[in-house]
């Protein structure tokens, strides 16, 4: 079981309490009606996957019950950091330095 | 003219003890769910009577000691009164941006106390309840076995475990069979 | 090929058994290859074979960046069945069961596949209905399925609990007596056995870093721990890690990979002699011919490429498997492992052309691959070789997501197996 | 007497103590504190088990969990039967009964062990190269064969009347193992001030000091040391010594599971007792202590009952008091097994000959075997080993030839293999170390730290100055610095290191002999060439096989002997060829312990209504939908299903009938946006809807397929009454809540879950407002005041309630919320008032053929997830005026659009007294071959007692326009003719409603 640093609670929680979003950072369109076929199937159906870092959204759901986002290794399954809705993109390599993530 | 219906509470009935730990159902209180942006926080303190506590994991009780707000998200109070007053009229006074919802009715409770408290709470709940970690007042949403509960500290071997009416069976169920186990 | 047979193992029992070839090659790649297969599992290699077999194609190389088998193939549950619900399904479910039943005759090699039943549990009104949805949908397609009364299904199934009394009660069953199980080293080791013999250069411990394209945008070959090799065909079969390597050519795809764990225990005397699946209570169970009872259910919730998982995943399905069998909770777990399954929007693979010429994916089989594996690389070969689709899996293609007809098995089944 | 074989003042046993268990059907006598194997050992019984291929005579191997021969059938009585387990873990008890397995007839006597005879056949992966003609003589013939001669024990086959318990601990360390090194570490944190737990999967502290008696330890004997350390230890506040423990699994970020065995070796246990009860601790820092494995030799017929372990007779005489044998062989190929011979020599056993491989041992172990009277043969090897059940001689090549010596035990040792299980496990990527031969811990991926046997170190004060610091370290790294001065002086341990691994003299790779590896799989040394000879070069390959190291044991005596034998065949370096991870349990684990408390009722929790009580009184059944417990039909006296649910829509209709409908999910939405973000969520708009009125809704998820539907009630400018689809109530908040948090978060709303704050209470029928009318205050009840729906608050028995007028039946109607604690007075005072005028209860069924005798959809039953508004035929609730809201691209995708689509259309059966099946399938022409080409299925069907006929709703392609035209329905048994309709089957006209 997975322990998440929830940036609301500020403090780790078990996994029991979240539940997995998907990938973040991907905005709906703000022109949803206009977009074309192949813009409407990047937006709902293709994602990163990536091996390594991933940026991904998780809710506190038995917990504050908000959205954050996280970056994870999924290789390592260990977060390098987690952050509330709507701010950036943390940098990467300033994450990757700090090492174990801890 | 009908009679004015009575209120049947689903815990009624249920206890269960051993020698070191309690477990019985709390009487019924009114509740209410706050939402509100920060600028409402103080206004609607105020208005209840309690300050709604602002850091996460905390809860703030009345002068009288019957009412308590629970920081439940960042902007998200649970407020219990024990003595089972409207909430809904105070909040109503309030001008500043927010949404109450009573939910008396939705959530029940059942009081785990004595020496074993912790211990049969950590038979189904994966936070550190520790006093360390979870001292007195604290309180948070969490998970209890395979329901999501609201828990309370009391005092240091006192907990409310505030769940929705229909897993009561449940919660109570799980409680029941926790404490069968001596080990604390 | 030295030929498998009763007779072979007594004579080689006489000296030892000091006569027996090895089971497939291991050669030096080559510099250049008509075909090159990323990923030895049991769909890259039976890709392979029957490229070889059917197509006449001989100058194949199949990448393995481990060792054979030793992804989902190695790690799956080896449940096998058809009775899926959609015409598209139940057209390539349909076609791999009807090789499996060939297969080890087709292989020489003993895949042990057994058609000892898979039984679906219906537990409430909605289950039931569901069922009989498949059922029906099954018969008019010609796939063997058929409803049990509960009573019907103890009697299939001694260990489960019929009690009306269970938190979930039984309400009848789906069964679909030519499914089952197989052996899934024996289904690599017999594809792998079988190309070698016709030629397919097998190579192990060979990752693949880089896809190449020319500057026409077809591919030219691809880049691997061991050098570039060339060729102008390139399948991915590469399950859970079909992402990276879709994206090598710079392809995305609408893929996530999940950890999914499975657990045995301890061997015991035949006890269960179906296969169960329970989507409502959410676990599948079978026993293998060692005696162990093989058991899993749903993935983690989060992607990942590290087959670990949580103990809260294994526990969740081990309570689903004592409330169906309550005798079971005295058996112990001996061991549980996890594979890397690569996820589609509906549930469906995807078995296509791709945008890149000359790049051809099979991916996106979940967590029910195994039991597709000779009819998957059956037209993937077909695919491959013809540059076009079979008909069987010509629905599969990467442009659904796209136009919307999407084969959304997903809808029915909460445990796409 | 407890055993012959017990010597007199040898051991910590209490001879008075005495235990009586039954083996195989003789009473046993034992000492509290025996395991079943040093009292089978102290009886003279050496034979024990069956292996699982070749069903040979197998004695004990070890003294512990790596035990792979001795399994037995163990039980209190015939519910309380656990197959498997080992006889070297389980402690006898009184009135214990234990069995030998996977024999037949009997275990002196086993029909099975022709498969020996005939093993030249059975040599690893045979069964891959044949039993495949005829074809269907493998599932008929060669596979129920050999499924009945494999598995071990047999399957429990009653339920289990025991309970097992659950806790979740969080911990500044933990420590793993209780020898020397944990004991030492946890006593470093402790006292640092760090909480601790302490664990071990021994009945007690101590470890190797169990059976290492050299040992001194601050001035004490080394096992009291322990006892002392282990009672200082319990004794303080901060620090939980678990004995009886395992620590199975190390998963992600410190969380280690841990099963502890509570009455697993009680007589008579107090019922409260769990028997087991798993303990998942998460711990700032894991200290890793859990020793090293000692390896057998491989030799020929080196699995003769009587051949074991050099530690194991070491602990069975040390500590149980036991001597294996009256004339006892050693071989080995390091010095740790000369400890054995003496203590055995000392104790009065006869020590016929040291057999070592080396040409020579250890400093003054010469001596000390020549004082004793020992023949220590080195650069020799023990080659082959007679007697069936049990060794009678060893055959020893060496400097003086081939000899053969008489021995009733022979104890082995070819070195020790580190247990870095654990730290695998945490995903730790073990290490060759060439100097020693051995694998160890690398870098720690996670916060841990191993010391002593298992991290390689052999001195035993360097392994006691290692779990100090290291205990010490994971004490500050948690934050606790109390002073500490701690210093332990150690001395007189075996040495760990050297020895062998593969396979020894004599069994090489010309040798035919039966070299066992893996004695539990009968995988011997031949097998593994084999395996590399056919090409898996692999040890994941080898492994699968051949199946070393796959056995209940998972290989702690096997796995480095299998990886050597195949390394020297493919004439590479160990490592090269590969180690396998360990993944959990490392010992297996019962499904109870890790199920705990979720069995029978705790399964899944079961939600009741507030109504469940009355409707229990009222005669319901009830039916499972999602986790509720709902009220499916109300059978009177003499009535069916049929009849039952016929009388209760016939009723509502007629008079008025009684339903919970509270299980719908309902969501209060509130804010000055409300209306805004309900136009983003729905495809219908909500800007006009006036407070006091309600609408149907529709939501789509962004593909454009419908996700969820309900009511709507407006209830001020910025307040609605959602309500959703009881299944679909959490999804739907998480939708809601996703949308409005991260893609619409200036919005000024918020969303609370209702569901459980209402009950619902539906009267529904031309009666219904006569029903209600005497309960309510402070609302008009007209037609004109309050039509169709329409809400409103005031007052029902006194209670307050959100008054709707709603039907899901096409009747007059009215839905009653009442805060839940309410609900079942008033549902009481309703039906006070119902009962009278001839209404019913009625349930789920009755509910679901009265909506669809209206052509009323359910989301989930007549939509699955593929179905647009545009299918459902509910185009009309996409407002054509909105910019955006959730879905309004996905329905413009191209096949969305296409003609074509399965829709939704009503079915009449050409007989009206055949009522479809549902989930049926619909086809154009019935005479075509399989496979048909299929329209569509059935949704929803029903005997409609309203309209005396069948009624069905289906999806149909094209649908819409098929009006009127034949379609069948093929069954196996018939085919059905079916007219495609509309779906309102009655009052089309929809006038009863607002009657």
């Amino acid at each position: 079981m997975l322990l998440i640093y929830c940036p609301y609670c500020q403090e780790e929680r078990p996994e029991l309490e979240f539940a997995h979003a998907g990938e973040a950072h991907i905005a709906r369109p703000t022109n949803m009606a206009d977009i074309s076929d192949e813009e409407f199937e990047t937006f709902f159906f293709i994602r990163s996957n990536p091996k390594g870092l991933a940026y991904e959204r998780w809710r506190h759901v038995h917990g504050c019950g908000c959205f954050f986002n996280a970056v994870r290794d999924t290789v390592s399954d260990k977060f390098l950091a987690t952050y509330k809705t709507g701010e950036p993109k943390p940098d990467i390599d300033s994450l990757t330095k700090k090492g174990d993530g801890k | 003219m009908v009679e004015t219906a009575a209120m049947i509470l689903p815990h009624e009935g249920n206890a269960a003890g051993t020698g070191v730990v309690t477990i019985t159902p709390a009487a019924f209180a009114s509740r209410l769910s706050i939402r509100a942006r920060a600028e409402a926080v103080a206004p609607l303190s105020r208005a209840l009577g309690v300050k709604l506590p602002d850091a996460p994991k905390t809860s703030a009780k009345s002068r009288n000691g019957k009412r308590t707000a629970l920081w439940l998200g960042p902007d998200e109070w649970l407020v219990i009164d024990e003595a089972g007053a409207d909430l809904m009229a105070p909040c109503a006074k309030v001008k500043q941006l927010h949404a109450a919802v009573d939910i008396s009715h939705r959530n029940v409770a059942l009081i785990v106390s004595g020496k074993g408290a912790e211990a049969a709470l950590k038979a189904g709940c994966p936070q550190n309840l520790s006093l360390e970690a979870f001292p007195v007042g604290a309180c948070s949403r969490t998970m209890l076995g395979k329901v999501e509960v609201v828990l309370v500290r009391d005092d240091a071997e006192t907990f409310r475990v505030e769940h929705w009416r229909s897993f009561s069976d449940y919660v109570f169920g799980f409680l029941a069979e926790a404490i069968r186990d001596p080990v604390i | 090929m030295r030929k498998y047979s009763i007779f072979a193992v007594a004579r080689e029992a006489m000296r030892g058994h000091k006569g027996w070839p090895k089971q497939w090659t291991s050669p030096e790649p080559k510099k250049q290859y008509d075909v090159v297969i990323i990923g030895g599992g049991g769909h890259g290699l039976g890709t392979a074979y029957y490229l070889a077999s059917k197509h006449g194609v001989r100058n194949i190389a199949v990448l393995e960046k481990g060792w054979l088998g030793g992804g989902n193939t190695g790690r799956n549950t080896t449940i096998i069945r058809s009775n899926y619900l959609y015409d598209e399904s139940a057209g390539l479910y349909n076609h791999a069961i009807k090789l499996w039943g060939d297969l080890s005759q087709e292989l020489n090699y003993n895949v042990m596949y057994s058609a000892r039943g898979v039984m679906m549990l219906a537990h409430n009104v909605h289950d039931v209905q569901g069922a009989q949805r498949h059922i029906h949908a099954n018969r008019l397609n010609g796939v063997q399925n058929e409803w049990l009364t509960p009573e019907q299904a103890k009697a299939y199934c001694p260990p489960l609990n019929i009690s009306q009394t269970a938190r979930y009660p039984v309400m009848g069953a789906a069964l679909q007596r030519v499914g089952g199980v197989a052996r899934h080293d024996a289904v690599a080791w017999g594809y792998a056995r079988g190309a070698s013999d016709l030629g397919v250069d097998i190579i192990q411990n060979c990752e693949v870093m880089g896809i190449k394209r020319g500057s026409n945008g077809a591919v030219e070959g691809v880049e691997t721990t061991r050098g570039f090799i060339g060729s102008k065909k390139v399948g991915v079969v590469a399950a859970g890690h079909s992402s990276v390597l879709m994206q090598m050519a710079g392809v995305r795809m609408p893929l996530e990979s999940y950890p999914l764990q499975a657990l045995v225990s301890e061997p015991v005397k035949p006890v269960f002699p179906c296969v169960v699946m329970s989507n409502t209570v959410h676990a599948y169970i079978s026993q293998s011919d060692k005696g162990e009872l093989v058991i899993g259910a749903g993935t983690d919730q989060y992607t990942s490429y590290s087959p670990t998982g949580g103990l809260h995943i294994i526990s969740h399905t081990l309570d689903a498997i004592c409330e169906m069998f309550p005798i079971f909770t005295r058996m112990k777990m001996l061991r549980s492992w996890g594979g890397i399954v690569d996820v589609t929007p509906d549930r469906s693979p995807i078995l296509a052309k791709t945008p890149v010429p000359g790049l051809y994916v099979n991916c996106g089989w979940g967590t029910g691959g195994f039991k597709a594996t000779p009819g998957s690389a059956d037209v993937f070969a077909h695919t491959i070789a013809n540059d076009a689709p079979h008909s069987i899996n010509a629905p599969f293609t990467l442009e659904r997501f796209r136009t919307g007809r999407l084969i959304d098995e997903a809808a029915a089944a909460a445990v796409a197996h | 007497m407890s055993g012959a074989n017990r010597i007199a003042g040898a051991g910590r046993l209490t001879p008075a103590r005495k235990v009586r268990f039954m083996f195989d059907g003789e009473i046993y006598t034992g000492l509290e504190g025996d395991t079943l194997a040093s009292a089978l050992l102290a009886n003279g019984v050496h034979l024990m088990g069956r292996s699982f291929k070749y069903h040979r005579p197998r004695g004990v191997l070890g003294a512990g969990s790596e035990e792979p021969n001795a399994l037995m059938d163990i039980s209190r009585d015939s519910a309380r039967r656990q197959p498997n387990v080992r006889a070297t873990v389980q402690e006898v008890f009184e009135g214990m009964r234990a069995g030998s397995q996977n024999r037949w007839p009997s275990l002196a006597f086993d029909v099975g062990a022709v498969n020996d005879m005939l093993s030249p056949m059975f040599a690893a992966g045979f069964y891959y190269k044949t039993f495949m003609w005829p074809k269907v003589a493998w599932q008929k013939l060669y596979e129920p064969f050999i499924r009945g001669a494999a598995g071990l024990g047999v399957a429990p086959d009653e339920p289990d009347p025991d309970h097992y318990s659950s806790r979740y601990e969080h911990v500044d360390v933990l420590v793993v193992g209780a020898g020397v090194a944990g004991l030492s570490a946890a006593l470093a944190a402790a006292m640092s001030g760090a909480s601790v737990i302490l664990c071990d999967e021994q009945a007690g502290a101590g470890g190797a000091l169990r059976y290492d008696t050299d040992v001194t330890i601050d001035g004490d004997n080394g096992y009291d040391w322990a006892q002392n350390t282990a009672a200082k230890l319990t004794a303080m506040d901060n620090v939980r010594v678990l004995t009886r423990t395992t620590a199975f699994g190390y998963y992600a970020q410190n969380f280690v599971a841990l099963c502890e065995r509570v009455t697993d070796h009680l007589s008579d246990p107090h019922p409260d007792l769990p028997r087991e009860r798993l303990w998942q601790v998460r711990a700032q820092k894991v200290v890793l202590a859990t020793g090293a494995i000692e390896r057998h030799m491989v030799f020929a017929d080196n699995d003769r009952p009587g051949i074991m372990l050099a530690s194991a007779a070491r602990a069975y005489l040390n500590h149980y008091g036991v001597a294996v044998g009256s004339k006892v062989g050693v071989y080995t190929a390091n010095d740790s097994a000369y400890a054995a011979a003496f203590d055995l020599a000392r104790a009065g056993v006869s020590v016929p000959a040291i057999v070592d491989t080396r040409d020579a041992p250890g400093e003054g172990l010469l001596s000390t075997a020549a004082d004793l009277g020992i023949d220590v043969m080195t650069a020799s090897a023990v080659v082959g080993a007679k007697g069936r059940r049990r060794i009678s001689s060893m055959t020893v090549e060496g400097g003086r030839g081939k000899t053969q010596i008489p021995v009733d035990a022979l104890i082995t040792s070819a070195g020790w293999t580190p247990a870095v299980h654990l730290y695998s496990q945490s995903r730790g990527k073990v290490v060759w170390d060439p100097e020693t031969e051995r694998f160890l811990p690398g870098d720690n991926v996670q916060a841990s730290v191993s010391v002593g046997g298992c991290n390689g170190v052999t001195g035993l004060q360097e392994t006691v100055d290692e779990a100090i610091a290291a205990g010490r370290s994971a004490a500050l790294g948690a934050g606790k610095s109390k002073r500490l001065s701690l210093r332990i002086e150690a001395a007189g341990a075996i040495d760990w290191s050297g020895g062998m691994s593969g396979s020894a003299r004599g069994a090489g790779a010309d040798s035919t002999a039966k070299t066992f590896v893996d004695f539990q799989n009968d995988v011997t040394a031949k097998d593994i060439r084999l395996a590399v000879r056919e090409g898996m070069h692999s040890i994941e390959h080898v492994k699968r096989f051949t199946t070393n190291g796959m056995a209940s044991d998972q290989g702690k005596t096997s796995n480095i002997h299998g990886l050597a034998i195949a390394a020297e065949s493919l004439g590479r370096q160990m490592p090269e060829v590969g180690l396998t991870t360990f993944r959990p349990p490392y010992t297996p684990v019962t499904y109870g312990a890790i199920v705990n408390h979720s069995r029978g009722k705790l399964f899944d929790p079961a939600r009741k209504t507030f109504s469940h009580a009355w409707s229990t009184k009222q005669g319901a059944v009830f039916e499972d939908v999602g986790n509720w417990k709902r009220a499916w039909y109300f059978p009177r006296a003499g009535e069916d299903m049929h009849a039952a649910v016929s009388r209760e829509c016939k009723t509502v209709r007629e008079t008025a009938g009684v339903f919970d409908a509270s299980t719908l999910g309902k969501i209060e939405v509130v804010g000055p946006d409300a209306a805004k973000f309900l136009d983003l969520i729905y495809t219908n708009g909500w800007q006009k809807l006036a407070p006091g009125r309600c609408k149907y809704g529709i939501m789509l998820r962004e593909d454009g397929f419908i996700y969820d539907d309900g009511v709507v009630a407006r209830m001020a400018e910025d307040r609605f009454h959602v309500t959703t689809t009881t299944g679909g109530a959490p999804r739907v908040l998480n939708h809601m809540e996703d949308y409005l948090q991260t893609e619409f978060p200036d919005l000024d709303v918020w969303l609370t879950s209702t569901t459980e704050q209402w009950a619902v209470i539906a009267v529904q029928g031309p009666k219904a407002r006569d029903i209600i009318a005497p309960l309510v205050e402070g609302i008009d009840l007209s037609n004109d005041a309050m039509p169709h729906m329409s809400v409103r608050e005031g007052k029902i028995c006194g209670a307050p309630t959100r008054l709707f007028r709603v039907s899901f039946t096409g009747e007059p109607g009215y839905e009653i919320n009442v805060p839940a604690h309410y609900g079942q007075a008033v549902l009481e005072a309703v039906w006070k008032q119902a009962e009278p005028l001839g209404a019913c209860a009625y349930g789920t069924e009755t509910m679901h053929v009265l909506r669809a005798e209206k052509g009323f959809i359910i989301v989930g039953q007549d939509t699955d997830g593929t179905v647009t508004p545009h299918d459902a035929g509910l185009g009309w609730a996409i407002a054509k005026s909105k910019p955006d809201f959730v879905g309004i691209r996905g329905l413009k995708r191209p096949d969305l659009v296409a003609g074509g689509r399965k829709q939704l259309v009503g079915l009449k059966t050409k007989n009206p007294e055949t009522v479809l099946e549902e989930g049926a399938q619909i086809v154009a022409d019935p005479n075509q071959p399989t496979p048909m080409t299929m329209l569509g299925h059935v949704t929803s069907s029903y005997w409609s007692p309203n309209c005396g006929r069948s009624i069905a709703m289906a999806l149909v392609a094209g649908g819409q326009d098929r009006m009127g035209d034949t379609l069948y329905v093929p069954m196996p048994d018939r085919t059905i003719e079916v007219e495609v309709t509309g779906m309102v089957f009655f009052d089309e006209k929809g006038e009863r409603v607002n009657g």
